[in-house]
């Protein structure tokens, strides 16, 4: 752990496109967000939000705000933000703005992070491979795009990897935010076989909680923890540690470094990680988690590259 | 196998009809009245989350429903006060209604749970014996308790419209609001209890999405299931087994494509998704077109004595 | 069953609506079975009277009576808990319910669920055994022909019991048998010992029915009295405020070439029935054809397919030796002619448009009044404006929606349309229903007028004073043929009303 | 006469503020209950858009994309079809417009821009005449077909976005965000106000509320259109085919809000990308009738609406309260707005009220 010396507070704004509760996303980068600040207390770390900005042109006007209120950084956390930074930017050249998941930083003051979805992914699939009894794994996917892309077919490769017979499934809602819908698919995989199931955006909390509702069903997380829903059924979570990616910013800043960095989370720098549900970790095997860690070595290591083609 | 996919989109799709129906019905009496009241969806938000919330904190599923039945009122209560008393352009009416909704439950979820939790709320049961009928029990005999009530409601709505004195009213008031008038009826006393009567519906129907459903309430749970219930009351000409059919249809369409989807048919998965909504659109397109010429004085506040 | 209304007063009854004094202080009385005629012209008050009395307007000021004690009446409930009961000017009825259905809406009051439909109907069957007034209760309201409607709006109050009857233009629509029908009907009810209050434009009906006339002008009582003492011409003068003479046509036309000729047509109905069954009719330049017949025969129809509104499946219709069946209502209008709908309030007009946009209704597509797909305000100005006092149409301006103009004023807006567009041939669909007698006077001059300017008129009407008045001929149309025509010279009521029943020639009836 | 407008004005104002604080109050509660102070969140909503450049051009920013609607919405309405489909709408329009930018991206503005806003026009027009042309033909209920064809307008665009048209480079770096690439300055609306995002799209909306005005109200098509709405049945008898009427409003109508798609694209982002659509489809109804269905009356109700949007979201930012308040306050508004009405429309009532005020003698009788 590498902690900074802030001299001078640091003000930090969150533009997110849900809620900072959404047990995904948005809230992930939230609380990384105040992880930081209890870290070096309120004194240093100020934070502004605003949610429920999912169109860019709300959220144009917001970041435009922020910046004019001589916020030090402005986080657009979504992909959509990507253009409306490269207007605003240049007229703010002391700040720094970030969004994600991106990697354009056309200006010399934008940051963009970048979730490695797919290497946590692979990892989760390994876990499925192995656990998957019938040999049928069900993914419940948003809209088929972005990140959601790269963690399937991380999943799927990774499943592969150690159970070949295994058949994955892919299902998409259509949508970010249809919870019944997401419920509904994941109920459909499991009627229909599946006893490992995964899946992205805020809306897999439903379907999380009707896997719940099955005996002997498996969940694996992406984005943050998300067993306070389903103890009994979320075994593992992929996890964005977003605090490493506010304090690499911070640093940077403190070097003079107002952006221009395409910021990636990898197992690798540790910005992503594979958090374990206490109560289910037992269900994995020695063997298992010698799999498992043998499997992160190489990624982190190089040996496997998740190629997303 | 092919079997097993058959039942599966079955008992898959009559559940998710249930909340629509119960809107939709709801809807039907409203605008058998002659109020267009598009803010369901709002209304299904309060429901879902006003039930999540008794039932999270005083732990009974029933006492869950009660209030959002009682929300539901409530929020019809506002509804007919604007477009029937103060004769408020009523599709603008419903817009407000509906933003007003989805931010209440918003912020309330936000101020008094302030983070998605669960519940254990209402569970399908099955039928003693019937349940156990092969292919039978599982479409027919395993579901919530809420389920048999959308589809015993009906029925009921059809006696009640078509049978009864209010009924004979509610009729009345929709089509020709000046005739009933001088025939001594309270026009605006029946498009209040109209209104109020859907919007209970409303209510009960948000709740079935998170007490029954989900187990959970999230921000815009109902994810645009209001405005389909009110379009559905369309399909059905206004009419409850209309209705029926219309929810029924778009349900199982929808259990279909997430089949479709799961069991890996390879087909585009947008195309898959956008199936239901075509779907209702060809089905009433083809379908005969009834006598039946719906409230006239559907979307027009009733002013004593005048001629418009 | 309330009690029965022996004396009935309206004391100084004073009701505004923004910018006119509806009802000006009026006074007016009633006795058990008595018959009370209120005249009055288009706009008077009659119909605002009425409704607050029937407490569908409260009035400014003003206290009615009941035997002597006075009553509040908010609401037409309250209305009918006195007794009152009105039959109402424009119907008042539920068109996709059945009649019983409707009569039913009346009898079930603050019930919610009990709902006995056969009682209904038991009642219903009384009543029109009682007063002679047949009508198939099944049937949906908008099966039925305009005067089927008016018989269950009457049955409708006698069911519900009412011993003051409000009957506001109850003759409007009717045909001569059913008038006189309804006159004999009401006299009975009259001897029943139920007070009956009658408004009529037609006042050989008043004449014939009601013991004492009240007249209307202007929102004011100008006048009360017996009836007796009264001939038609003397009451129209009380009316009008001035004498009425109804112009009749005087000189033969001289009938030269035809104009319309309907060759053998047939044309379904809207309830899917041959409306027109092989009808052939001419009518000549110059010359005014009437149409007589029982509403529900195809008159409506007739219209319609030579107006190219609906289509006919077989024939032949001839402007100027041209075949113009099935042509689009705008070429049809584009060939010359004009056409005067019974529909006047939703056919005839746009209610919501003003009066300067439904004058301009058939030519705003044409110079001047538009170019190039332009609308010319100013000269569109000039020209309604022109129209509006050629014609002495009754409006506050020419941007006043004609929704708020009284059916008189409303038939003004298209005859001055249809008219100064100089039309080779006229349809005219039941012109004077429901005008006053100056208004009616007024339209036959301008069917005259345009007679003698050698337009073809055809004259759909059921009033055989009107058709006597100013038709050279009289075809009576039955079940969508033309049954016989008559010349006006050799034409009877009472050969016209026997054709109209369908019997051909007097020694068959008898 | 002068003194009649005057008070005439006073009584507008008097009620129209009595109804948005009576809208405000409730909301206070609300805020109240979310813990912050109604008086400071107030007072940010309603000074901070208008004090200053940012927050006016913001408005006018939102104001332009809504007016467009409206003008749809407000043909439709007239012709007597409820158009909830503007969402709808507007995507097809963006995507159609967007292909048109990127397939010729070395034209000059001055021909790019028209040809992607008549682009857009035709793919709303699309979108809109479908739903006329079942209304019209097979009797489909507008409001069902337009409600179904949000969605799968949304499925369409965001295939496109995701699929066919996505950014290349998305693809090369793997991040496959579903957005088009940017488009070429050429098809960019000019900013007319340094720093700010207003853009020239504002001068494009209210030039066509007044074309619109003048086609409604001044041509003869305008003249059918509204009689083929107002009284179907005349309608046929002067001769308009009304069926074609219907169809002609919904490809109108759609294709305005197809044109909203497009001011979004060239005026804001410059691409098209999610969620282009901002809910304006939805929004664009409430201004409609807000400006009586009257385009010159939806020029400054699209403003006001703008207002809303960007006061309101200014407020979740100064004082901190969950977005969600946002929606409902400006539920809460619109309710108020639109009961207020009756005390315009119900003039008896108004005449009672303006004498009770002492705006009018009980003499003088009142046209309006
Ligand atoms: N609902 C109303 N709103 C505004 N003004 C009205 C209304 N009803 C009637 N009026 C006005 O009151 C006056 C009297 O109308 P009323 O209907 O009583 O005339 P009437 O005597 O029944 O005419 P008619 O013989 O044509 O039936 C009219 O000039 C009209 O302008
Ligand atoms: N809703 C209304 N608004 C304004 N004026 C009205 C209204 N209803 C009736 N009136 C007025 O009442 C007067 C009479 O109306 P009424 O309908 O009795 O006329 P009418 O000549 O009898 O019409 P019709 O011939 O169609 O029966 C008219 O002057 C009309 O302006
Ligand atoms: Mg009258
Ligand atoms: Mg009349």
């Amino acid at each position: 752990e590498n902690d900074l010396k802030i001299t001078e507070k640091v003000k930090i704004a969150l533009i997110i496109p849900s809620t900072i509760d959404d047990l995904a996303w948005s809230q992930v980068m939230y609380e990384g967000i105040e992880a930081v600040q209890k870290k070096y207390g309120e004194d240093k770390i100020e934070i502004e939000v605003s949610e429920r900005l999912w169109n860019a042109v709300d959220a144009g006007s917001a970041i435009r705000q922020y910046a004019s209120q001589g916020f030090d950084i402005v986080i657009a956390h979504g992909a959509q933000y990507q253009s409306v930074l490269d207007e605003i930017a240049p007229d703010f050249p002391k700040t720094s703005f970030a969004y994600g998941t991106g990697f354009a930083t056309h200006h010399p003051n934008i940051f963009a992070y970048d979730p490695q979805a797919q290497q946590g992914a692979y990892l989760l699939g390994i876990m499925a491979g192995l656990k998957t009894k019938t040999n049928i794994v069900g993914i419940v996917g948003p809209v088929k795009s972005g990140d959601a892309i790269k963690y399937n077919i991380g999943f799927e490769k990774g499943v592969k990897s150690v159970n070949p017979k295994a058949a994955v499934r892919i299902a998409y809602t259509g949508g970010f935010g249809d919870f019944v819908a997401a419920g509904e698919i994941a109920r459909t995989h499991i009627k229909a076989g599946a006893d490992v199931l995964s899946g992205t955006a805020q809306q897999s909390v439903g379907a999380i909680k009707v896997a719940s509702e099955f005996e002997g069903i498996l969940w694996l997380s992406s984005d943050m923890d998300q067993c306070s829903i389903a103890p009994q059924t979320v075994l593992a979570s992929q996890s964005y540690r977003f605090d490493e990616v506010i304090e690499k910013i911070i640093s940077f800043r403190q070097e003079g470094i107002v952006g221009g960095k395409h910021l990636e989370l990898t197992l690798e720098n540790g910005f992503l990680e594979i958090v374990y549900n206490p109560k289910l970790v037992s269900v994995l095997t020695p063997e298992m988690n010698k799999v498992l860690n043998e499997a992160k070595t190489k990624i982190i290591s190089g040996e496997i590259k998740v190629e997303l083609k | 196998m092919i079997l097993d996919f058959i039942i599966g989109i079955i008992s898959a799709g009559i559940p998710l009809a249930a909340p629509l129906l119960l809107a939709g019905l709801g809807e039907m009496f409203n605008q058998r009245a002659g109020v267009f009241n598009l803010g369901v969806e709002g209304i299904m938000l309060m429901g879902a989350f006003v039930g999540f919330l008794v039932v999270l904190t005083v732990g009974s599923p029933i006492l869950g429903l009660l209030a959002a039945i009682a929300v539901g009122a409530l929020m019809g209560l506002l509804m007919a006060v604007v477009t029937v008393k103060f004769k408020a352009q009523q599709g603008i009416s419903g817009i407000g209604l509906f933003m007003l909704g989805w931010g209440l439950s918003g912020t309330l979820f936000r101020v008094y749970i302030g983070g998605i939790t669960s519940i254990t709320g209402i569970k399908p049961f099955s039928f003693p014996l019937l349940g156990k009928i092969p292919i039978i029990g599982e479409i027919f005999f395993q579901n919530n308790i809420l389920v048999y009530i959308a589809f015993l409601l009906v029925p009921i709505s059809w006696y009640v419209l078509n049978k009864t004195a209010w009924g004979l009213k509610v009729r009345a008031v929709g089509t020709n609001p000046q005739a009933a008038d001088t025939l001594g009826i309270k026009v605006e006393r029946i498009r209040f209890q109209c209104i109020i009567l859907g919007s209970m519906m409303a209510g009960l129907a948000g709740a079935y999405l998170s007490i029954a459903q989900t187990h959970i309430f999230a921000d815009n749970i109902t994810a645009g299931r209001g405005f389909i219930a009110v379009a559905l009351v369309y399909f059905g000409r206004w009419k409850p087994a209309g209705i029926m059919w219309g929810t029924l249809l778009f349900s199982l369409a929808h259990a279909l494509q997430r089949s479709i989807q799961v069991y890996g048919i390879n087909f585009p998965y947008e195309i898959a998704v956008i199936i239901p909504y075509l779907l209702v659109i060809v089905v009433l397109a083809l379908s005969y077109k009834s006598q039946l010429l719906g409230p006239v004085a559907l979307g027009k506040p009733f002013i004593r004595g005048s001629r418009e | 069953m309330s009690e029965i209304i022996s004396k009935l007063e309206m004391k100084k009854i004073t009701k505004k609506f923004p910018g006119v004094l509806a009802c000006n202080n009026i006074d007016i009385y009633l006795k058990s079975g008595e018959i009370l005629a209120l005249l009055g012209e288009n706009g008077a008050g009659k119909t605002t009277l009425m409704n607050v009395l029937f407490g569908l307007y409260q009035p400014e000021h003003g206290k009615i009576f009941i035997n002597d004690k006075q009553v509040i009446i908010n609401s037409p409930s309250t209305a009918f808990k006195y007794g009152i009961g009105m039959v109402h000017q424009h119907f008042m009825l539920v068109p996709n319910l059945t009649v019983v259905e409707n009569v039913a809406l009346g009898l079930i009051g603050k019930r919610i669920f009990k709902l006995d439909l056969n009682k209904v109907r038991k009642r219903i069957e009384e009543v029109s055994k009682e007063y002679g007034l047949s009508v198939n209760p099944n049937a949906y309201i908008w099966q039925l022909s305009v005067g089927e409607q008016q018989r269950v709006e009457l049955i409708k109050v006698l069911c519900l019991g009412a011993n003051l009857l409000i009957l506001d233009e109850p003759t409007a629509a009717l045909t001569p048998q059913e008038t006189d029908e309804l006159i004999v009907l009401l006299k009975q009810m009259a001897e029943k010992g139920r007070s009956i209050i009658f408004i009529s434009h037609k006042l050989n009906e008043v004449k014939a029915v009601s013991n004492r006339v009240c007249v209307l002008r202007n929102g004011s009582l100008v006048y009360e009295g017996k009836t007796q003492k009264h001939s038609v011409a003397t009451l129209a003068e009380k009316m009008a405020g001035r004498e009425i003479y109804m112009p009749t046509l005087k000189e033969k036309s001289q009938a030269n070439s035809p104009i319309l000729e309907i060759k053998n047509v047939f044309a379904k109905g809207n309830m899917g029935t041959m409306a027109l069954d092989g009808l052939s009719l001419t009518v000549s330049k110059g010359e005014i054809v009437g149409i007589a017949g029982v509403s529900g025969n195809g008159q409506k129809e007739l219209a319609d397919v030579i107006n190219g509104i609906s289509h006919i499946e077989r024939g032949k219709i001839l402007l100027n030796s041209k075949n113009i069946a099935n042509l689009a209502p705008q070429q049809i209008i584009n060939k010359g002619i004009g056409y005067i709908p019974e529909d006047r309030m939703h056919e005839g007009t746009i209610p919501s448009f003003s009066v300067k946009e439904n004058i301009i209704m058939k030519d705003y597509n044409k110079k001047p009044l538009s170019k190039k797909m332009f609308l010319q305000n100013s000269i569109i100005e000039k020209y309604s404006q022109k129209l509006i006092s050629n014609f002495d149409i009754k409006c506050p301006d020419n941007k006043t929606m004609c929704a708020s103009l009284s059916g008189g004023n409303v038939q003004k807006v298209i005859l001055a349309r249809e008219l100064s567009r100089k039309p080779k041939m006229l349809i005219a669909a039941y012109p004077i229903r429901g005008l006053d007698l100056g208004a009616a006077e007024y339209v036959h001059e301008q069917l005259l007028e345009a007679r003698s300017e050698n337009v073809g008129i055809l004259l759909i009407s059921e009033e055989l004073d009107e058709l006597l008045d100013i038709c050279d001929r009289i075809a009576v149309i039955y079940e969508g043929k033309i049954l016989e025509i008559l010349d006006r010279d050799i034409a009877t009521k009472t050969k016209l009303g026997l054709l109209m029943a369908g019997i051909k020639n007097e020694k068959k009836a008898i | 006469m002068k003194k009649k407008l005057y008070s005439e004005a006073i009584y507008r104002l008097l009620i129209i503020v009595i109804a948005v604080f009576s809208a405000l109050f409730v909301g206070a509660i609300l805020l109240l209950i979310a813990k912050t102070n109604p008086l400071t969140a107030y007072y940010v909503m309603f000074t901070e858009p208008l004090s200053g450049k940012f927050g006016l051009t913001e408005i006018l920013v939102r104001a332009a994309p809504l007016m467009l609607v409206g003008l749809g919405i407000a043909i439709s309405f007239r012709s007597g079809i409820i158009n909830i489909g503007g969402e709808g709408q507007i995507l097809i329009g963006a995507i159609f417009g967007t292909f048109i930018a990127l397939t010729f991206p070395d034209l000059p503005p001055y021909i790019l821009l028209p040809l992607v806003f008549i682009a857009s026009f035709i793919g709303g027009a699309i979108w809109g005449g479908i739903a006329g042309w079942m209304k019209a033909y097979l009797s489909v209920n507008e409001i069902l077909s337009t409600i179904m064809l949000n969605y799968i307008a949304f499925q369409v665009y965001m295939f496109l976005i995701r699929g066919p048209m996505i950014d290349p480079k998305e693809v090369a770096y793997g991040t496959g965000v579903p957005q088009t690439a940017l488009l070429s300055k050429n098809a960019w609306l000019t900013r007319i106000i340094p720093a700010s995002r207003l853009h020239a799209g504002i001068i494009v909306a209210v030039v066509l509320a007044i074309l619109v005005y003048i086609f409604l109200w001044k041509t003869t098509i305008g003249y059918k259109l509204r009689a083929a709405g107002a009284e179907a049945k005349a309608a046929k008898y002067i001769g308009v085919n009304v069926k074609n009427y219907l169809v002609l409003a919904m490809l109108l109508s759609g294709g305005f809000a197809g044109m909203a798609g497009a001011i979004e694209v060239c005026g804001v982002h410059h691409r098209a990308l999610e969620s282009i659509s901002a809910g304006y489809g939805f929004s664009g109804i409430v201004v409609a009738l807000f400006g009586g269905l009257h385009p010159l009356g939806i020029i400054p109700a699209s403003a006001v609406f703008g207002l809303l949007i960007v006061g309101a979201d200014m407020m979740q930012r100064s004082v901190t309260v969950p977005a969600s308040i946002i929606l409902a306050i400006q539920g809460l508004i619109i309710l108020a707005i639109v009961s207020s009405q009756i005390f315009f429309s119900n003039i008896g009532l108004k005449e009672k009220i303006m004498i009770k005020l002492k705006l009018m003698k009980s003499g003088d009788k009142d046209d309006t």
